[in-house]
This record gives structure tokens, sequence and C-alpha cells, in this order.
């Protein structure tokens, strides 16, 4: 069971990193300033605007995003037993029940880029 | 993890060794990229320190090391410093599940009075049956710290920086999810270890119930899917922030993407992240297209041979077999390396329309045919 | 599994041709709806012909496919399978169908291509042939049923499908109701062969029934044909209820001719033939269709004398020659029956199509005073309409000869037969010969009376193709049923239709008994009877053409009452409808009124009062219904562990 | 000696009552939290509490079913949250303002 | 201890702190990232129980995809700590509270009680060891390739669906 290896790589890394950061924030000499601590606008001082406008296409993408991952996760199981299915005789019916996946699959992105939502400008 | 103390140890040892692995092809990469960019460009570059400013690397770190520690005003403390650690996390996990070798077989020995062993070690942190799901899985994890430092900072740069970031990752991930469809398919397995073993000796396959074989070609993946491999790799481009698909540093924009408010050792860390990921994209381009760990024209047991004539038999042959094999693993991923570093050099960046036009409107449908065509071939060839 | 396909073709290619016209009706125009619809409509054809072939290929005996596509219901014993089955009797039929239906739908596309609504029409059409051929396909009456009334159905739609005139919607109404007024008595009939035989299946109630007639008038199996009948008699435009077929008119021609003329108003002929041992079973009813169907070809061809439209003339004659249909099943004579069914869906067809294409020349005028001299105009029309005209006389040697007169003689001679039957044949005959030959020369013949802006000219090819094609088939189809008689004097002809359905019909037992000489004899009288009619109706109206009017000035009473259809139609307004909607008045007004609506106020309130208590629970915050959900969950559970 | 069995002999019932305790707050989220996003996040975690008992249900009694009933729980926990987060942009946008109070238009 | 049992005890632990976290913390990001958290303790727990196929899809669907969009979504609307987090009203917040504690006892009870009759008297030990993903992929393809066909369609809706309702403007209501 790989999981023990996961968790404590993962640990170790996490200790690591904060060692490291730890180290690096004791070593380093510090002189104060308060405009150096201002968020970094190119130069020009920081501009408090509420609202900032954000366009709404990171969502439409990390929505599409999560679809399609899916469908795609779908086709996973699919690719493995794809070759078994096919020895045992019913290759062209699970090809067939994949491809009317696909269709959809493909129909939706191509709703996708006709409604426009894949447009950035 | 193992059955006893010995076999613990080492196992953890060997995860260690391979994070430090990665954390030591940081500075090796900057130092290549830095002069190769000179050589592309017709410059020195760093050639100062050390012989050939191989030294540079070690004074870069110091001085990393040596930064002043500094908290924007705005920023979330918490994430702000919790976003360089977990980029680290997602690159060593992939890269620890990658077989970068063949395993090693210790002899049963005598130690603190006691029989150990035997003992199979394999080249790799962990062996995963799911490999491809698995290193998919926590590859998709890296989004995580870019949202977090971008947000964390508490500047509207970095915070766009790191929703183009992320939005580009999670897009180019689907192209890069379809294109190994087609590896799976060919394979019939998520397992790496497997994978590569299918891609020992000659070029041979099954068409229509002939056996087809090659003299001279290896049986590696880039044959079977070469539109496969390349969509892979443009993709995974994209998916570790690499030119020319870096649009979260897009200086001009942006200023610097999510991490400008990073400094000293916190950016070092975001480093290693980034090229961690080119890591694993290279070691999965190999173990996917290009054999892993296999010679081409070599088989694993003449290897074998060579070292018991070597060593004698033995634990020492099977490591000496592990350590060439090994070396022949880095010269893949060495190459793909280059060109990670040669693209970025030598190609324009896009800009972030051409760049979701071309992940979502051309990259994934062309994975999507690549699907389609390999299950049809494979169809028409197995039955 | 071949098989299953092709009727599934035949079956469903006019569906698709619906689906595909009806759901995109706005988009299309008529050339490409009215290809889509022919297309449909000829691959149903090209279907229906294979199967004829794969039937021809079967030994005699066992001439039947029978699929079964799914088990549509199934309740205590009733057990209904969505299963159709071909067998020489309705394969003839499929064959009418979709060939007529095909050649209909080809002219449609000419007829209909400046109308906007083209693609529904076409659309309603498809609809209209898959309905027919489940209704005749069907191996059981549900099924049947189910094309019987999807046929009802599109008959309406096609009769109001210019629902913006308001008589035409009316007349659309009409047809529907008075067809409501037969389907009501056929599920009657239904039920009661239900509860006789257990089954609704076609073979399995003809192998069912018994050897020996009934002559009770009170028997299950006679009421229940009776009812069938009178179904029948809804569907098929037959006294009492024949009423609606002349209004239908108002529909587009091509519908008049495909569903009012060859195909639907011959569905009642069609079921009775279906379940002829049935009906042989029971005399009473046998009688009963006989008097009815020569009443009816006797009282619509008079009222044809009298009409002044085109198309009234050929509705009256349409319900005449059914009338014929329904003497000849109602004395046995099934094969004739078919056969007159036959010949009389082409001729029909091609004269509504000529009077289509007359109309379509004259600018949708109607009336023929305002017609004739048509013939140097309009060659091919002509010349196709002439070919019906004989064909419907009885001229021999034309298809409507053959099937008429074996009519008459069976009617005459077949033991369920009487003389007063044939005279009330042979008088209808005569009328028809009369009126055809007015409305023949009225429209083509003699004089013009076409108004001066009015330019008649031939109709294009798409038009005159089915005419063609359809004359010839009026020309020579007679011959698939020779009489014994004429066939013994050519040198033993046989007559191919009555063998091809010696599966489905038994031949009248007497049939070989027969004289010849009185056969002889009847033929003569009857055709030169006819052709005396039509000669003195040439005369009357080509001729003299004031002949006609000063003879109606005479006998002007009478004239009156035929003119204006005996009053039927006032009758029924007087004795049925009229009472009829002032009951419903008032038991609106008492019932649900004063009673029903006031009782749902009252509940209404109730629920009103109980609503506004209740409303507080759905104050709109998610968090509150969740809690909801949560405390039922919580009793849920507890009531399962505590019990 | 205190029986350690509960402890070390780790059984169906075990991921049983972790799954029960994982929806159990995920339930509790759902009706205490205001903020809508959150709601979203409480119901996944509902989700997977369920999804814990498919797949532990799958492990202890050998059938496969379980985790094809977790692979499709999951596709329709990610269609839930795609059109909840679309819908919750859509009144973000209107109103400014995630609270589930502001959601309360179909009161009766 | 076995590392079973010590997996399973310190997974749990870190599923359940992250998952009560998600409830308690007030600022929503956090209680988005304990919730990645959570679904990445959860993908743990599925390995095991050998589903490993399972946890690859848990960490590439919730952990990759989901969270990242609640993540996302919390920053592009800039939530800071809510004054007010968690909702008010004494009856109910007692009948709320009430129902949850009960539900909790009422299914940890019902565990308790049929513990014997949930799986029969033999266990079976599940062969779902190596080729677990492969006998995933054949059950789904062949017993549930109908449920298989009907998600393509609902993702397909939904695909449209959300991005029609992420871009309209906002529904018909007035302003408050």
């Amino acid at each position: 069971m790989p999981l023990g290896g996961i968790l404590f790589i993962t640990i170790f890394v996490i200790v690591f990193g904060c060692i490291l950061l730890l180290l690096a924030s004791k070593l380093g000499r510090r002189v104060y300033d308060p405009v150096k601590f201002q968020t970094y606008e190119c130069g020009i001082p920081v501009q408090e605007k509420k609202d900032t406008k954000i366009s709404v296409k990171f969502y439409l993408t990390a929505i599409l995003f999560i679809i399609f991952d899916i469908e795609i996760i779908f086709m996973y199981p699919w690719a493995t037993t794809f070759k078994d299915f096919i020895l045992s005789g019913q290759g062209l019916y699970v090809f067939v029940s994949m491809m009317v996946f696909i269709g959809v699959f493909v129909y939706g992105l191509f709703w996708e880029v006709k409604s426009k939502a894949l447009e950035w400008d | 993890m193992g059955t006893d103390v010995f076999q613990i140890a080492v196992n953890c040892i060997k995860l260690v060794i391979v994070f430090l692995l990665m954390v030591q092809a940081v500075p090796l990469l900057v130092w290549l990229e830095r002069r190769g960019s000179a050589f592309i460009q017709n410059r020195f570059g760093p050639n100062r320190v050390g012989p050939l400013g191989l030294l540079q690397l070690l004074a870069d770190a110091v001085k990393f090391l040596f930064k002043e520690e500094f908290v924007p005003a705005n920023a979330v403390k918490f994430l702000y410093y919790a976003a360089p650690v977990a980029a680290l996390v997602p690159a060593t996990l992939a890269f620890a599940a990658i077989p970068l070798s063949t395993p090693v077989s210790v002899d049963a020995f005598e130690m603190f009075g006691q029989t150990w062993g035997p003992y199979t070690f394999l080249w790799q942190g962990y062996e995963i049956n799911v490999g491809i799901v698995y290193v998919l899985g926590v590859s998709s994890l890296a989004a995580y710290s870019i949202l977090m430092a971008g947000w964390g900072s508490g500047n509207k740069f970095s915070l766009m920086g790191a929703l183009r970031a992320s939005s580009q990752i999670i897009s180019y991930e689907l192209a890069l999810g379809l294109s190994i469809v087609g590896v799976i398919m060919m394979y019939g397995t998520f397992n790496l270890t497997e994978m590569i073993a299918q891609q020992q000796g000659t070029l041979s396959f099954q068409f229509l119930g002939h056996t087809i074989t090659s003299s001279w070609l290896p049986n590696w993946g880039i044959f079977y899917q070469p539109l496969g491999a390349l969509i892979f790799f443009a993709a995974t481009f994209a998916e570790s922030n690499r030119l020319p698909f870096d649009l979260a540093e897009g200086e001009a924009e942006l200023v610097a993407g999510f991490h400008v408010e990073y400094g000293g050792f916190k950016m070092l860390l975001f480093f290693i992240g980034e090229y961690g990921h080119m890591l694993v994209a290279s070691a999965l381009m190999a173990t996917f297209f290009f054999g892993g760990w296999g010679i081409p024209f070599v088989g694993v047991a003449e290897v074998q041979a060579w070292a018991a004539t070597v060593v004698g038999a033995g634990t020492s042959a099977s490591l000496l077999t592990g350590l060439v094999h090994f070396m022949v693993f880095t010269l893949k991923l060495a190459i793909f390396l280059w060109i990670f570093i040669h693209v970025r050099w030598t190609l324009p960046r896009f800009r972030y329309d051409q760049l979701m036009e071309l992940g979502w409107k051309t990259m994934l449908p062309w994975a999507l045919f690549n699907t389609v065509l390999t299950s049809i071939i494979f169809l028409i060839a197995h039955s | 599994m071949s098989h299953q396909l092709l009727i599934s073709t035949l079956i469903l290619s006019p569906l698709i041709g619906f689906l595909i016209n009806g759901l995109r009706y706005k988009r299309h125009s008529a050339n490409v709806a009215g290809g889509v619809a022919t297309a449909a409509a000829a691959i149903s054809f090209l279907s229906a012909i294979l199967i004829f072939m794969e039937l021809l290929a079967m030994p005699k005996e066992g001439r039947q496919i029978a699929v079964n596509f799914f088990e549509w219901m199934t309740v205590a014993s009733l057990k209904i399978n969505m299963g159709f089955l071909v067998d020489p009797l309705n394969v003839i039929m499929i064959l009418i169908i979709t060939g007529v239906g095909s050649l209909i739908h080809l002219f449609s596309v000419s007829y209909m291509h400046h109308d906007e609504g083209a693609a529904k029409y076409f659309a309603y059409l498809n609809l209209f042939l898959f309905n027919m051929l489940v209704l005749v396909l069907g191996d059981n009456l549900l099924v049947m049923f189910v094309g019987w009334e999807g046929v009802g159905l599109c008959s309406y739609l096609l009769i109001g499908f210019w629902f913006k005139d308001s008589d035409k919607a009316a007349a659309g109404m009409k047809a529907f109701v008075t067809n409501r007024v037969g389907d009501a008595a056929f599920l009657l009939g239904m039920f009661l062969l239900f509860v006789s035989f257990g089954t609704l299946n076609f073979q399995e109630i003809n192998n069912m029934v018994p050897a020996d007639p009934t002559f009770s008038w009170l028997s299950p199996l006679t009421l229940g044909t009776l009812f069938l009948f009178i179904g029948a008699t809804g569907k098929s435009a037959q006294i009492p209820l024949y009423v609606w077929l002349p209004d239908a008119m108002a529909g587009p021609t091509p519908v008049s001719a495909l569903i009012h003329a060859a195909t639907m108003v011959t569905a009642g002929v069609y079921m009775i033939i279906r379940l002829n041992p049935l009906f042989l079973h029971t005399p009473n009813t046998m009688l009963v269709i006989a008097i009815i169907g020569g009443l009816t070809a006797v009282m619509a061809a008079s009222i044809g004398l009298t009409q002044w439209d085109i198309k009234k003339v050929l509705a009256y004659s349409t319900v005449s020659q059914l009338g014929y249909m329904f003497l000849a099943v109602g004395v046995g004579a099934f094969t004739a029956g078919l056969f007159h069914l036959m010949t009389h869906a082409f001729f029909k067809a091609l004269m509504f199509l000529g009077s289509g294409s007359v109309i379509h020349a004259m600018h949708e005028e109607q009336d023929i005073r305002k017609m004739g001299g048509l013939k140097k105009h309009m060659p091919i029309t002509h010349f196709t309409f002439l070919i019906g005209w004989l064909a419907i006389i009885g001229m021999p040697p034309f298809s409507g000869f053959f099937s008429k007169d074996e009519i008459l003689w069976l009617s005459f001679h077949s033991p369920l037969g009487h003389p007063a039957l044939w005279a009330l044949g042979a008088v209808g005959a005569v009328m028809t010969a009369f009126y055809m030959t007015r409305l023949m020369a009225l429209t083509f013949w003699g004089k013009s009376r076409v108004p001066q802006d009015v330019h008649p000219h031939e109709s294009p090819a798409l038009m005159t193709i089915p005419l063609i094609v359809l004359a010839i088939l009026s020309a020579f189809a007679g011959w698939l049923g020779v009489p014994h008689v004429i066939g013994a004097a050519l040198g033993h002809l046989p007559n191919i239709l009555a063998e091809f359905l010696s599966l489905n019909i038994k031949p009248i037992p007497n049939l070989a008994e027969a004289n010849v000489t009185t056969e002889i004899i009847l033929m003569s009288v009857s055709v030169g009877f006819a052709l005396i009619s039509a000669a003195l109706a040439y005369h009357m109206y080509v001729r003299n053409p004031e002949l006609p009017g000063k003879f109606t000035e005479k006998v002007k009473g009478l004239h009156n009452f035929v003119y204006n259809k005996y009053f039927v139609d006032e009758a029924y307004e007087g004795s049925i409808i009229q009472p009829l909607v002032q009951t419903s008045k008032s038991i609106w007004f008492y019932v649900d009124v004063n009673f029903i609506d006031k009782a749902t106020y009252w509940i209404s309130d109730i629920i009103k009062g109980g609503g506004s208590l209740v409303r507080s629970l759905q104050n709109g915050n998610l968090q509150t219904y969740a809690m909801y959900v949560a405390i039922g969950l919580v009793m849920t559970l507890t009531f399962i562990l505590v019990r | 000696m205190l029986n350690t069995d509960i402890f070390t002999q780790i059984g169906l019932n075990h991921y049983l009552f972790l799954s029960a305790i994982l929806f159990v707050i995920g339930m509790a989220g759902v009706l205490l939290r205001r903020n809508a996003i959150v709601l979203l996040m409480s119901i996944e975690l509902m989700l997977n509490a369920v999804n814990i008992s498919f797949v532990a249900f799958s492990k202890y009694s050998g059938k496969m079913e379980g985790q094809i009933m977790v692979f499709f729980v999951m596709t329709i926990a990610a269609a839930e949250a795609a059109v909840g987060l679309a819908l919750a942009v859509t009144i973000f946008k209107r109103f400014r303002e995630v609270n589930i109070r502001f959601f309360e238009h179909l009161k009766g | 201890m076995n590392p079973e049992a010590f997996l399973f005890w310190f997974l749990s632990i870190v599923t359940v702190s992250a998952g009560l976290a998600v409830v308690l913390l007030t600022n929503p990001i956090y209680a988005a990232l304990s919730l990645a958290m959570t679904m990445v303790g959860v993908a743990a727990v599925f390995v095991t129980l050998n589903a490993y196929f399972l946890a690859g899809v848990q960490l590439i669907v919730y952990a990759g995809a989901v969270m990242v969009l609640f993540v996302m979504v919390l920053m592009l609307f800039d939530l800071k700590a809510e004054i007010q987090a968690f909702s008010r009203g004494n009856l109910s917040g007692f009948l709320k509270i009430g129902s949850v504690a009960m539900l909790g006892g009422l299914i940890i009870g019902a565990i308790v009680m049929s513990s014997n009759s949930l799986l029969g008297n033999n266990l079976p030990d599940l062969v779902v060891e190596a080729d677990g993903s492969k006998q995933l992929g054949k059950l789904l393809f062949s017993k549930y390739l109908f449920g298989f066909e009907a998600l393509g369609v609902l993702l397909m809706v939904v695909a449209v669906g959300a991005v029609a309702l992420a871009r309209s403007k906002g529904g018909t209501h007035a302003k408050h």
C-alpha cells in the first residue's frame, strides 16, 4: 500500500518547506520602510477600488472544465477495458456506446464554441 | 510501506532522495537555462563563478537565503506563506510515482545479528497501480498553490495572474487528459511500470490477426500515438506555465503574475515547483512514448548479464543494472528538458485569447479525434 | 427479421417524413417538404411492392407475414400486441394506399407549391399514410382502431387545412364529430366482440366464429357486427352518417382524392371484409348492410344529379360508390366489394385529381356552371377524365364495368341477394351515368362559360403524370377480376383477384350454378340503361343546354328537395343537434354553474384558507426547508429503529 | 486490560461511523451557515460522506456496484456544483451578496 | 497498533477535523481550502478501501476541479471573513442543532444496531485488489451502460445550462 509513502513524503515536503522558510526569515536582515509594504502596483500609489471587475469568463472556463473533465474521466475505464471487450467479442457494442457518448460530448463542445462561451477578448 | 524496519527505512530514504533529486535538479536546470539561453542568443551567460559558471547556482541559493523577509501589508499571512510550500507538494508526489529504473533485488544478508531480506526495492518512490490517474490527480492540485498565492498576496495583479494561470492550467488539463486516453487504450492499464514493460523490445503489433514486427524500431509508444504525444507534450508546456504559455508571468500586462509579491526563498520554492512540473512532464513523456528507462535494442536481461560479468551476480549486479537504466532514463529526461528550454528561448508568447482558443478549439478537438481514431484502428486491428 | 424490417420501413417511413416535415415545417420550402413527403411515400410504396413479392413467393396456403413488434398492453385476460399481419387482402390495400398515395403526393407537390402551409400539409399527408397503414395492417381490432382514429384525426386536420376560413374549419369539425358517433359505435362493437370471443385478434376471431349463422337480432354477435357497421357508416359515409363527406370537400383537392375517395373512406368496407366470416355468421346484419348500401347508392346519386360544384358532384358520387361496395359486402360478395374498392380508388382518385387540375386551371373556381369547353384548353386532363368517366359509368371494358357489374349480378344472384337490391343498384348505376355525363358535359364539352378574366391552361407535368398513371390503371385494372361469364366467353380468363384472395374470402356458395343467360341479360340491361342515360345527359347538356332548366321548372318542388340534399342536414340539425345543444346549455347552467362551480369555489376557499395558514412554513428560506427535511429524516429513522 | 480491538480491528462499522460523522457535519453546515457557497460546499461534504459508505460497502460485500455508484454520484455532484455556482454567480452579479437570506423570493 | 488502523485513525482525524473546519471557519476561503483538504482525505480513505481508481478520480474531479471552481468563485467575489456567518433565530436554531444531533445519534445508533445484519454472516474478502479499475470499466459498460449514457447527456445539458445561467444578466427580479 503506497499510502504510507505518500503521507510520509507529503509531510516531509511540508516540513522541509517550512524549515527553509523559517531559516530564510531568520537569516535575512530587515530594514523597516512603510512604503515597501504597500501593495505593488507598478510603482504608483495603490488605488483602493471596490468591486474589481473580473471577467465572468474565468468561471465559465472553470465550469466547462469540470464538466468536460468528468467526461474525459469516463473514458478512462473504457480505455483500459476496450481491449478486453474486443477480445471477448463485444468490441463494436462498447465502441458504439462510447461513440454515442463522445457524440454528446462533441455536441456540447460544439454548442459552447457556437455560443461564444469560449471566446476571450 | 514494508514489512520490517530495514525496508521501511530504505523506502523512506528513497522517497527523500527522490525529492532531493527534484530539488537539486532546479539549480542545474536554472544554470542550463541561463547558459542555454545565452548560447541561443549568442551571449555568454553566467561564467564567472566556478568552472563554466557552475558555482553560480550555489551563490544564487545563498543569496536567496539571505534575502530580507517581507510580507506585504494587504497579504493574508497564512495563505501567503502556505502557497510556496503547497507548490512543492504536487510535483513531488507525482514525481515519486514514476518508475525511474528497474527494480533492485537485494539478497538476504546479516546485520545486527539478524538475517534481513531478501528484498526487492523499486527504483521509484512508490508504485501505484493506477499511476496515470494518480499523477493527473495530484498534479491537478497545483492550481491551489497558485490561487493561494494570488489571493493571499492581497494584490490585484497577482490575483489576476493567478486566475489566468489556473484557467490556463485547467484548460490544458483537458487536452492533456484526453491525449492519454489513446495511450491507456493501447497499453490497457493505468500502471506506469506495466507500460514501460510493454515498450521493451522491437516494434511489433497485431493487425487483423497478423503480427507485424520491425527489425530496428524500438517498441515505443510514439510510433503508435504520434498525435497523442504531440498534444500531450504541448499541453504539458501549458501545465507547467512555461513559454510559450507563460501568460501568468506576462511582464507587460500583469507585472509578474501570481508571484509578484514574492521574493527570496519563497520565490525559490515556486521555482522548484515549476521545474518539478517540467521534470514530471518530461518523465511522463519518456514513460508514455519513449520506453521509460528501457534501452533501445538492449533488453534488461542482457544488461543484467553484462553487470554480472562486471561486478558479479547478486545484489551489486542488480544495483548496477538499475544504475545503467537510471542513466538512460536521465538522458531521455535531459533531452526533453532541453526541448523545454529550447522552446522557451525560441518561440514568442501567445496572447491570452489565442492561448484559450488553442486549448479549447484546437487541441481538445484534436485529442478527441486522436481518441476516436485510435479506438477505430484498435477495433479493426484486434477483431 | 427481414420481414420485420420491411414492414417497419413500410409503416415508419411516412412517420419519419411526418416528423421531418412536422418538426421543421417553418423552414422548409414547399418543394423540399413535398420532396421529403413524396420520397417517404415512395419508399413506403417500394417496400409494399417488396412485401407483395415476398407474399407471392410463398406457397398459396401460407401467404401470411405476421410480425409482432412488442406487447402493447396486458390487462387481465386482454392481451394486445403491437402486431401486424400481411395477407393477400391487405397487401392489395397497402399497394393501393401507398401507390395511389405516392401519386397524390407527387400531384400535391405541384398543386400546393404556392401554399404557405405546404410543409404542414405534407406532414399531415404523411401522417395520414402512416395511420392508414396501421389501420390496414393491424392484426387486431385495437391496433386497427388506433389507425382508425389516426386517419380520422388527419382527415379533420386536412379538411380544416385552410382553417382561417371558418366554413372550412366547421367542415373539419363536422367530419370529426360525425366520425365520433361512428367511432363510439365501433368501440361498443369491439367490446361486444371481446365479450363474446375473449380476444380482439382478427384471425382468432375469424377462427372462433361458430359454423351456423345466427338469426337472432339480439345475439351479442349480431349486435356487435351491427355496431361495427355503424362505425363503418361513420368512416365510410353511409346513411345515416354520410353528411360529413360532401362538406369534407373543403379540404385541398388531393386530400379529397386520397382520403375522401381512395383510402380512408374505404376503411369500413375493408373492416367488414377483414371480418367476413363473422359477418357471414350474422345474416341480419348483412341484410342491413346491403339495404343501407343500396339506399345510399341511390340517394347519393340522386343528390349528385343536381349539384353544381364539381367536387360536390364527385363527393356524392363517392358516397354512392361506397354504397355499392357496402351493397356488395352486404350480399356476401366480398371479393366484388374489394374489387370495386380498388377500381374505385383508381378512377375516383383520377377524377378528383382531374378536378383538382381543373380547379387549379380555373383559379380556384369549382362551379361547373362557370366552366365548359375546357376540352381544348386541357387536353390531357380531359382525356384522363374521360377514361375515369368511362370507368365510372360502367362502360365495358373499362375497370368500373367489371366491378360494378359483378356487384349488381351478385346482389341479384347471391344467396343473400334479392332482385330488389339489384334494382336499387341498377337505378344507382343509371343515375351515375347521368350525373357523370352531366359533369363531363358541363366541364369539358359544350360552349365555354368561362369568365373573361380566367384563362384556363393545362397543368404542369408533375400534375399530369399522376393523372396519366391513374388513367392507365382505371382503364385496365378491371381485367384483374373478370366475371366468369365474360372470362369463359373470352377463353377461360381466370378471375385473378378472387383466386388471390381465396385465403381470406370463401367464394360465394352458389356461384357455380349461375344462369349464364340471366347474367348476360342483367348485364346488358344495366349497361344499356346506363348508356341511354348517359346519352340523355349528353343530349340535355351539350346539344340542348336550355333543356335542363325547363325540366327543373316543371318539377321544381322535387328538384329543390333533392338539390337541398333531402334536407338531411336540416333534419339532423333540428332533431339531434339543437335539442342536444339546448340540453347541454341547461345542464351547463344548472349543474355546472350553479353546483359544480360553486362547490369548487368552496373547496378552493377552504384550500386558500388552509394555505394561508400553512404558508408561513414556506418562508422561502432554504435552510428552513432543509430543516424540515432533517426533521423528517429524524422522524423516519426513529420510526424505523423503534419499530 | 482494556479491550483495544475497537481501535485496532478496522471494519465496516468504522467507515460507516466516519461517513455518518462527515454527513452530519455537512448537514449542520447546510442548516447553519448563511453563505450560499458554503452551503454548496456543505452539500459536497455530505455527498462525500455518502461516497465513503458506498465504497466501504463495496469493499466489505465484495461487489463493484458500490464503486460504480460513487462514480455516478461524483458526476452528479460535479454537475450540481457547476449549476449551483453558476446560479450563485448570477445572483451575486445581481445583488452583490451571497447570503442565503437574499434568496428568499420563492416564499409562499 | 497495526498500520492499517493507524492510517484509518489518522485519516479520520484529518478528514473530520477538516470537515469541521468547513462548517466552523467564518472565512469562506479557508472553508473551501479545508473542504479541499477533506476531499484529499476522502481520496486517501478510498485508497485504504482498495478503491484506487476512485481515489484518483476523487482527486481529479473533486479536489482538482470542483474545489478549484469554488476557490476561484470565492476569490472573485472577494469575500472576507463574515461578521454573521451563522443563521440566527432561537427556535429554528434550536430545532436545527437538535435535529442534526438527533440525526447523528440515530445514524450511529442504526449502524450499531444493525451491524450484524448489514452484510450477512459471512464476510467475503473483496478481490478488487489489482484489477479494480478494469472491473469497474467492465461493469460500467455492460450493466450500467444506460446510466453512463444518461450521465453523458446530463453533463451536456449542464454544460449548456450552466454557461447560459452564468452569462445571464441576473434574473428578472428588481434589485433590493
